[in-house]
């Protein structure tokens, strides 16, 4: 199904998806969306993987991908429980308002 | 190649239009038996038995004013009822609704639309994004009711998505571990149906569907007693039909992968013998259509069943609901997993 | 293994606790299990070098027991200390269970010869740590800090897998050993991206203790946290990150060496200047003990950045480990005493000498020995780590780390001067518990006796 | 203190393994509305089909001529102050010469409207009437789309000349006897909240 | 067509689509819709996996991320009536930064890509890697530990979200 | 064996003063510095002086993967050191009679601890061990100005002490690198002629390197020149008695260090560098010296005067000539017994005037005649007064700079004449001239302070007349010390 494109295709897509996850996270302001790009990060790891497990006809690569997927799901449960909490006591969840401690 | 291609157009829309009739004929069928069971008469007037009563239903749909309210975004408005739709029109496309059958030159035909080997996820795929019509819907609406109906609407599917995917897994096992839904048919015309060995899993798949559909008792998300028309309160004319229609599409294909599952799908009791009796042979189409009539009379029953518990239930309380789903069905669920995995091995089907 | 299995199960067994009632014993029972876990840990030591688990992605060599080792001695300790800290909380099951699945994950990091167990170990040491550092529900504070730290904490995460994906796709495999047998040889023709894989693996981990210029959550972290979850952060967590740092770069990247000491050096001067010269400006106690806590990481790392594998520098790590994390719990449980009313400041250490000077005296060595005088252990941490160092190219950041050590100095010595000379008007005892107070003691102790003993923690781990 | 024995005891008693299990009962439940698919449907096909009505139903009004023709109703009020449901408005007129045939006294209704939206059609204003003007007929009262529609004037309530309606039937002959005895305002013998109907 | 195969077409327009829908989270105002941004962007990621003959980890995908983790977010932004664009915005210096550090990133990225030989991925053989079965001989066999362990991992995470997330009864 | 006790005598006593509550702590402490006095002396009895280096040797392994010993002996310097350690320490113990400190046990105690580390220090035979004592002489130092200093105690302490810790990591480092290229029977090793061996074979850059890495502590210890500006402050913050302990003893921790752990290990460096060292040591007797001339506080005159000795004892020193490392040795005693001896004048000025000011000071010959002449006795000891104890070192030492190089000689002799100038001055300025108001009544002195100043007399006469035994152990140990550094 994917003859004849290079890897490298998938190294730059993925790296171009890493960095726009990442740039959000620096440039964003509201907490949700930052999280958002971090789930964007790690797909873009994901894509890369399956990239590199078919590139080495070897499995490990996807089934790592399992492991991400349970991690990502694991981290968003933690993360919009305690942003839900916040919510309950601020009002709000800006990471602006989130400055109770100095930096 | 070509003939191939065509065929599966046919198919495509013969699926299609089949989803879409039996939904439409789902409303009038709801309305008659609802009205059986009241003691009452249902449609009449629209042709012989009210039998025309949806075309009038879906006509009076089209002509009603559309409004969508001012201050909800609009886009996404109109995206919400459209992608409930399309999420419940996809899942038909893994359900084998017949034998293949052969034609003279050879070439093998299939009752299906696509026969992937993944039929299983792929439906829970679908199914999980399904979610995403009502939430948007919903959220789109600007409107409390609304927005709490979507709410409901999505906390309660993905929690039922749960016990419903575990009793699969046992069904999976009991089946032979494929995750082909034709697979899992035709693995039930030699043998019996897979209901003998998975009565609770079929009880747990069964009311998960309920909740899945949002179907009485679990009708919450919609529940007007308290949230005047739940996620679909600000939608109006055809989109508001969408909704009603998805839901009865939801209907069908549930009801038509517990038949499939559980029930043997287009196979049934003596299905050999009867065939042999009436002198078709293996491969005959007659065969396939013979047994898309069994299938879809499985179906109908279930979608009267399904129609029969709503009127019969009381509609739950939102957090009987969850308990229910987490505390009884999870657990329940996990237990006949482990009496599947206990039982299978002893029948040999499992090997650790 | 035993170890890990047997702290998983006390996981389970703690969440069991508030069903079957027996809250009032589930601190005898962790600690009593974290012991037996300490001696099962222990039993494999006789064995060979190496035993691995599970088809090669866990192996407890030595250095992972005494890694392992020192991890549970630490929160043995810590359990103790935090035993009114569960006490006056709800949800103190939760707390417990949690406790021990972040140790589970500190375990894992200690052994792993895998890169899936790497990363799943360090995920299941950051996530419980998440919730306990947000778990003071109605402190804004806390929130805030456990937020912060899981959006660094997934951010790094997500460094960490990019990484690994990009070794995944130059050497094929996940397995430690097969990466560094691809290293040695592919020496020549190994794709770049291999080294952008192995660059963002060190970026991700230094995320992970801190290092700066990743270090900007810390302080704000451990400010937010409570104070004892801040204990567990910079004792349980730095080691186990440690201890994964010292085996990726020191076992499998130690042939690419070339690529990542410069970065490393980099980081660490980075660490040791802005950590030492900021802590010296902090006035909250333990932002102050965070920054501290960055400039330690920083010394540790030096220990991997001279890249020589041999005994001495698994000693030196792993003594650093011992003597910082037994240090910290001392300071970390005289802290948590005296902040009990909420004020983190300075001043709160105010006239301790007169009003316990038993703390007082405990938190004075804690202080000496993280500030490296001897004969505290923390001298001795200091003194291995110039050791491994002054054998390398990098004699410059040694100068460094001389100079921003004695900037240490000054602001441990703030909380001596605090402690001693500064006047309280209404010098009341802080009340602390006894069980408390053993501890805190009897780790004052330990950080004297390996001080006056060191060679005791190299005789022990005989590699 | 005990006001009725409909009181039932709510018991709070554990259930039993089987209870709990809420299967049987829901099937039982089923099975219940299921048996209702076999039963009777009391449905009446309105309009192919309409129920019979009793001699006394109480539909539409009507205004009664007499013998002659003349309209019977002189407009006295009784009917609109009868109504419980103040349905009835009325306006009276002198009645002019050369208009004997058409009204019966000297007075008459110029407008009698009543609002079939507000009439409860108790026939308080049939009891009312002393000049045997009004009466409720088992005709129903059509539907219509307006609001005003359901205002019957005189040209809907008096009853067409060609086409008299016939109440006898309730027109019985105790209730005549009873409007004949004299000395008795025959509709306002008030007893406590009970009309005495029972003269005799 | 103009010399493509149809691989390569739907490979560029995936790809194109991808990075579009990402930068879409990145800029939109609006939570919600970013959230249907990211979620179309998993939907490009899953036609990825099936373009590389992952069948099974794409329908996962769909079913883990957009299925359960993006309802979450849409859950909690729901809850918590993000409708309003009222996200004050970073300063711009901020933003500067983030981008000159992430397009920095990206120089080096893609700079130490130029040097790697093209490899060029093939079907053959690779087939059959990510069917149902093989992945699960591969987890229970070789990732067997890894998979256990997780369920501590995912159970943590359990209790973590259980115990924020409910009420104090005191 | 009796080396280490000598070490661990102090540190049990410590122990034991640290619990003992009131008064009864000070007499217990002045009664174990007296043992451990009685003790060195036996040692001094049981040293022979023939030239063999480390006499008296203990030695135990203390971390034998590193090559860390617990090793203490005694050459003559150290011995030297040592006597006038456990000489001095009763002394100090005895002068605090008259202050009342609160919390006596911990400063006794502190006191103690702070002889165990010094003891340790000149004794020690190990580099390790060397260091582990330099950095803990700090800790009780630094407690006892910090607890019982004077006003400003807290910031000048801090600075004090970041100075020394500061030198002292950059020695460490300095050893570390030295100790990286031992080579005892193929295993590293901390003892000091292994230490000697890997320095000489050190390249001269890496000399020069090692040089100033370890200088530097020992520099900020003196202090020399550059380095000194920690000193006045402390000194004249800290409680009489750790102004004492710093300028009696402490200080020569700086100038032995110099002698046995910098100069034999890196003679390179010392040949590159040495010149440097002297010029800025040279600059240094002359700068404090002009300064304490214009110094209004007795005190702090004092402290530069210390500044301008050790200035000159440097200078000796980094002349490595015979004569002039044994002047350094000679004036490291002399001036640690006379400082000792100032600061306690100073002490009983304060506490019979209430004052240091030189102007508000005068005329208290004419009210106490016998504190005069002892004064006078101990000021002529410390302007090198031929036949007092002052003046052999210093003879020596001009011998030696000036053999080293003339103006160097020059400059240091210089040094005499100012000593004479401000010491001079300051006696005048205190006992003669008119009486101030202030000090209406100079009583006499206390009988503690009287035997403490009669004992400095004696000494400081008697060493003057008769410095034989001293100067032969000096002499010896210095020839020693010119072979390793040869």
């Amino acid at each position: 199904m994917i003859n004849g494109i290079s890897i490298n295709y998938y190294l730059l897509l993925s790296t171009v998806l890493f960095i726009i996850g990442a740039i959000g996270v620096m440039a964003r302001r509201n907490s949700i969306i930052i999280f958002m790009c971090i789930e964007l990060m790690l797909n873009a790891v994901n894509l890369l993987l399956v990239a590199f497990s078919t590139l080495h006809h070897d499995a490990s690569g996807q089934v790592f991908v399992f492991f991400i997927m349970a991690v990502a799901a694991a981290e968003v449960a933690v993360g919009l429980a305690i942003l839900s909490m916040i919510y309950r006591n601020v009002k709000s969840i800006d990471t602006n308002l989130l400055s109770n401690l100095k930096n | 190649m070509i003939a191939f291609v065509i065929y599966k157009f046919i198919v495509c829309v013969i699926v299609f239009g089949l989803s879409l009739a039996v939904a439409a004929y789902s409303t009038w069928w709801e309305r008659k038996l609802s009205a059986l069971l009241q003691d009452r008469v249902g449609p009449n007037r629209a042709g012989p038995f009210g039998l025309l009563q949806p075309l009038a239903d879906g006509g009076k749909m089209f002509f009603k004013e559309e409004i969508i309210p001012n201050v909800s975004n609009r886009f996404l408005f109109v995206l919400g009822p459209s992608l409930f739709m399309l999420t419940a029109l996809m899942t038909g496309s893994v359900i084998p609704w017949g034998k293949s059958f052969t034609t003279d030159s050879g070439s093998t035909y299939s009752f299906q639309i696509t026969d992937i080997n993944i039929g299983v996820l792929y439906l829970f795929g679908v199914v999980s994004i399904g979610v995403y019509g009502i939430m948007i819907g919903g959220w789109a609406s600007n409107n409390k009711y609304a927005l709490l109906g979507a709410i409901r609407a999505s906390s309660q599917m993905i929690s039922y998505e749960v016990a419903m995917g575990i009793s699969v897994i046992a069904l999976i096992i009991t089946s032979g571990g494929t995750l082909s839904l034709s697979e899992i048919v035709e693995q039930q015309d030699a043998g019996v149906a897979n209901i003998v060995w998975q009565p609770l899993g079929f009880l747990i798949f069964f009311i998960c569907a309920l909740a899945e559909t949002n179907r009485a008792p679990f009708d919450l998300p919609e529940c007007e007693s308290e949230l005047v028309g739940g996620y679909h309160t600000e939608y109006s004319s055809m989109k508001l039909g969408l909704f009603l229609f998805a839901e009865y599409i939801n209907m069908f294909i549930s009801s038509a992968i517990m038949a499939a599952f559980y029930f043997g799908g287009y196979n049934f009791p003596w299905a050999h013998e009867f065939y042999q009796w009436i002198g078709l042979h293996d491969g005959s189409v007659w065969i396939s259509i013979i047994g898309f009539g069994a299938f879809f009379t499985k179906i109908c029953i279930f979608i009267s069943v399904f129609m029969w518990v709503r009127w019969t239930l009381p509609r739950f309380r939102y957090d009987q609901l969850m308990h229910l789903g987490w505390k009884i069905l999870l657990p329940l669920s996990l237990l006949n997993l482990a009496i599947t995995v206990v039982v299978e091995y002893f029948r040999g089907n499992i090997h650790f | 293994m035993k170890g890990l299995l047997i702290i998983s199960g006390l996981g389970v067994l703690a969440m069991l606790a508030e069903i079957f009632k027996f809250k009032k014993l589930l601190l005898p029972i962790v600690l009593l299990g974290i012991v037996v876990a300490y001696a099962l840990n222990f039993m494999e030591w006789t064995h060979d070098y190496s035993i691995s688990y599970f088809t090669n992605m866990i192996a407890f060599d030595r250095m992972g027991i005494a890694f392992s080792g020192i991890i549970l001695a630490t929160a043995f300790f810590w359990f103790i200390l935090a035993n009114d800290y569960f006490e006056e909380d709800s949800n103190v099951v939760d707390h417990f269970a949690l406790v021990l699945f972040a140790l589970v994950g500190a375990l894992m990091l200690t052994a792993f010869t895998n890169m899936t167990t790497l990363f799943l170990g360090i995920e299941i040491m950051s996530i419980p740590l998440y919730v306990l550092a947000a778990s003071q529900k109605k402190d804004i504070r806390s929130n805030e800090a456990g937020f912060k730290y899981l959006i660094m904490g997934s951010f790094a995460s997500g460094f960490l897998l990019f990484g690994i994906a990009l070794i995944y796709g130059a050497s094929g495999s996940f397995d430690l050993a097969q990466i560094t047998s691809y290293i040695t040889t592919h020496a020549s023709g190994m794709p770049m991206f291999f080294y952008v894989g192995v660059i963002m693996i060190l970026v991700a981990m230094c995320f992970k203790v801190s290092a700066a210029p990743f270090h900007f959550w810390a302080p704000d972290v451990y400010e937010g946290s409570p104070t004892l979850i801040t204990a567990l952060m910079s004792t349980v967590v730095k080691t186990a990150a440690f201890a994964a740092i010292m085996r990726l770069f020191l076992v499998g990247f130690s042939g690419v060496s070339e690529v990542w000491t410069g970065v490393l050096a980099g980081i660490i001067a980075l660490s040791l200047i802005i950590a030492n010269f900021s802590a010296a400006m902090q006035t909250n106690v333990k932002r102050m003990l965070a920054y501290s806590s960055i400039s330690h990481a920083a010394f540790m790392l030096m220990v991997v950045l001279a890249n020589i594998r041999n005994n001495i520098s698994v000693d030196a790590i792993l003594y650093y480990s011992l003597a910082y994390s037994i240090g910290s719990i001392a300071a970390f449980g005289v802290v948590y005493n005296v902040t009990k009313n909420g004020n983190e400041n300075l001043n709160a250490f105010n006239g301790l000498a007169k009003r316990n000077p038993g703390m007082a005296l405990c938190m004075t060595i804690a202080m000496l020995s993280l500030a490296g005088i001897p004969v505290t252990s923390g001298f001795f941490a200091k003194y291995f780590v110039f050791t491994t160092m002054i054998g390398t190219s990098h004699k410059w950041l040694l100068i460094l780390a001389v100079i921003t050590s004695a900037v240490g100095a000054y602001y441990y010595l703030k909380v001596i001067i605090a402690m001693y000379f500064k006047k309280l008007d209404t010098p009341e005892p802080v009340q602390i518990e006894r069980s408390n107070m053993m501890v805190i003691t009897l780790t004052s102790v330990i950080v004297i006796a390996i001080g006056i003993v060191p060679g005791i923690i190299a005789e022990i781990f005989r590699f | 203190m005990q006001l009725t024995n409909r009181s039932k005891v709510v018991s709070n008693k554990v259930q039993s393994g089987m209870e709990s299990m809420y299967l049987p009962a829901i099937l039982k439940g089923m099975m219940i509305t299921a048996s209702h698919i076999f039963k009777r449907r009391p449905t009446i096909r309105y309009p192919e089909q309409t129920r019979k009505l009793s001699a006394v139903y109480r539909g539409l009004h009507v205004l009664k001529r007499d013998e002659k023709g003349a309209e019977r109703c002189t407009a006295c009020g009784l009917c609109a102050l009868a109504c419980p449901a103040e349905a009835i408005t009325m306006e009276n007129a002198e009645r002019q010469k050369g208009e004997e045939s058409l009204y019966r006294e000297e007075k008459y209704a110029k407008v009698y409207e009543i609002n079939m939206l507000r009439c409860i059609f108790c026939g308080l204003c049939e009891e009312a009437c002393p000049k045997e003007a009004i009466f409720l007929t088992d005709r129903i009262v059509d539907t219509e789309y307006e609001r005003e529609d359901f205002i019957y004037g005189k040209d809907k309530l008096v009853e067409k000349i060609d086409k008299r309606i016939d109440v006898s039937k309730r027109q019985t002959l105790e209730v005549a006897e009873f409007k004949k005895i004299p000395g008795i305002k025959h509709n306002a013998v008030w007893e406590g909240n009970r009309i005495d109907r029972k003269i005799n | 067509m103009l010399g493509y195969t149809i691989t390569q077409w739907l490979f560029g327009i995936l790809s194109f689509l991808a990075i579009m829908f990402a930068l879409m989270v990145v800029f939109s105002r609006n939570p919600v819709n970013s959230v249907l941004y990211l979620v179309m962007t998993f939907f490009c990621i899953a036609g990825h996996y099936l373009l590389l003959n992952a069948q099974f980890l794409a329908v996962v995908h769909i079913v883990v991320y957009a299925g359960a983790i993006m309802v979450l977010f849409l859950f909690v932004i729901m809850l918590m009536d993000l409708n309003q664009d009222s996200e004050p915005q970073r300063t711009m210096v901020t933003k500067i930064i983030a981008g000159v550090a992430g397009g920095l990133m990206l120089f080096v990225l893609v700079g130490s890509l130029k040097g790697t030989e093209q490899l060029n991925l093939s079907s053959y053989g690779s087939s059959q890697i990510g069917t149902v079965k093989n992945l699960g001989k591969v987890l229970f066999s070789e990732f067997l530990f890894p998979f256990e362990i997780a369920s501590v991992l995912l159970l943590a995470a359990m209790v973590g979200a259980i115990m924020i997330g409910k009420k104090d009864i005191k | 064996m009796l080396t280490a006790l000598l070490i661990g005598f102090p540190l049990l006593a410590s122990l034991l003063v640290f619990f003992i509550k009131g008064n009864a702590a000070r007499n217990l402490a002045l009664g174990f510095s007296v043992i451990e006095f009685i003790l060195s002396l036996v040692a001094f009895v049981m040293y022979k002086n023939d030239h063999s280096c480390c006499q008296l040797r203990f030695d135990h392994a203390w971390v034998q993967s590193l090559g860390i010993h617990f090793s203490v002996g005694l050459d003559g310097i150290s011995l030297l050191l040592v006597l006038l350690t456990t000489f001095l320490v009763p002394l100090i113990i005895l002068s605090s009679y008259k202050n009342e400190y609160a919390n006596p046990s911990s400063f006794y105690g502190l006191i103690l601890l702070m002889q165990m580390a010094l003891v340790g220090v000149f004794v020690a035979n190990d580099g390790f061990l060397f260091y582990v004592f330099w950095e803990l002489a700090l800790i009780p130092i630094y407690f006892i100005c910090l607890l019982w200093g004077g006003d400003h105690r807290a910031s000048i302490t801090f600075k004090f002490f970041i100075y020394t810790f500061f030198g002292s990591l950059f020695m460490l480092v300095g050893l570390i690198y030295v100790y990286n290229h031992t080579n005892a029977d193929g295993l590293k090793s901390w003892a000091f002629q292994d230490l000697y061996n890997a320095g000489k074979s050190l390249t001269e850059n890496q000399q020069s390197v090692v040089f100033w890495l370890i200088f530097i502590a020992f520099a900020v210890k003196m202090p020399i020149f550059p380095f000194h500006t920690w000193q006045p402050d402390t000194y004249v913050n800290a409680p009489t008695q750790g102004t004492m302990l710093l300028s009696g003893i402490m200080l020569k921790m700086g100038t032995f260090g110099v002698m046995k752990w910098l100069l034999p290990i890196v003679p390179l460096g010392l040949a590159q560098w040495g010149n440097t060292v002297m010029c800025l040591s040279v600059i240094g007797v002359v700068y404090a010296s002009c300064i304490a001339i214009v110094q209004k506080d007795y005190k702090r005159l004092i402290a530069y005067s210390s500044i301008a000795h050790v200035g000159l004892i440097s200078a000796g020193i980094f002349s490595a000539t015979q004569q002039g490392l044994q002047g350094a040795v000679m004036q490291m005693l002399a001036h640690g017994v006379n400082v000792v001896g100032l600061f306690l004048i100073a002490d009983i000025l304060i506490r019979h005037t209430g004052t240091r000011h030189l102007d508000k000071l005068g005329g208290i010959r004419g009210m106490n005649g016998n504190f005069a002449v002892l004064f006078l006795i101990i000021l002529l000891g410390s302007v090198a007064l031929p036949l007092t104890n002052g003046f052999i070192g210093e003879f020596l030492l001009i011998n030696g700079i000036y053999q080293y190089g003339a103006w160097f000689g020059a400059f240091a002799g210089l040094s005499v004449i100012l000593g004479a100038v401000y010491m001079l001055r300051s006696y005048q300025s205190i006992m003669l001239g008119d009486r101030k108001d202030n000090n209406v009544v100079f009583g006499p002195l206390a009988s503690t302070d009287k035997a403490i100043l009669i004992i400095i007399c004696g000494v400081i006469i008697a060493f003057g007349v008769y410095p034989k035994p001293l100067n032969d152990l000096a002499e010896e140990g210095v020839k020693l010390l010119l072979t390793n550094i040869k």
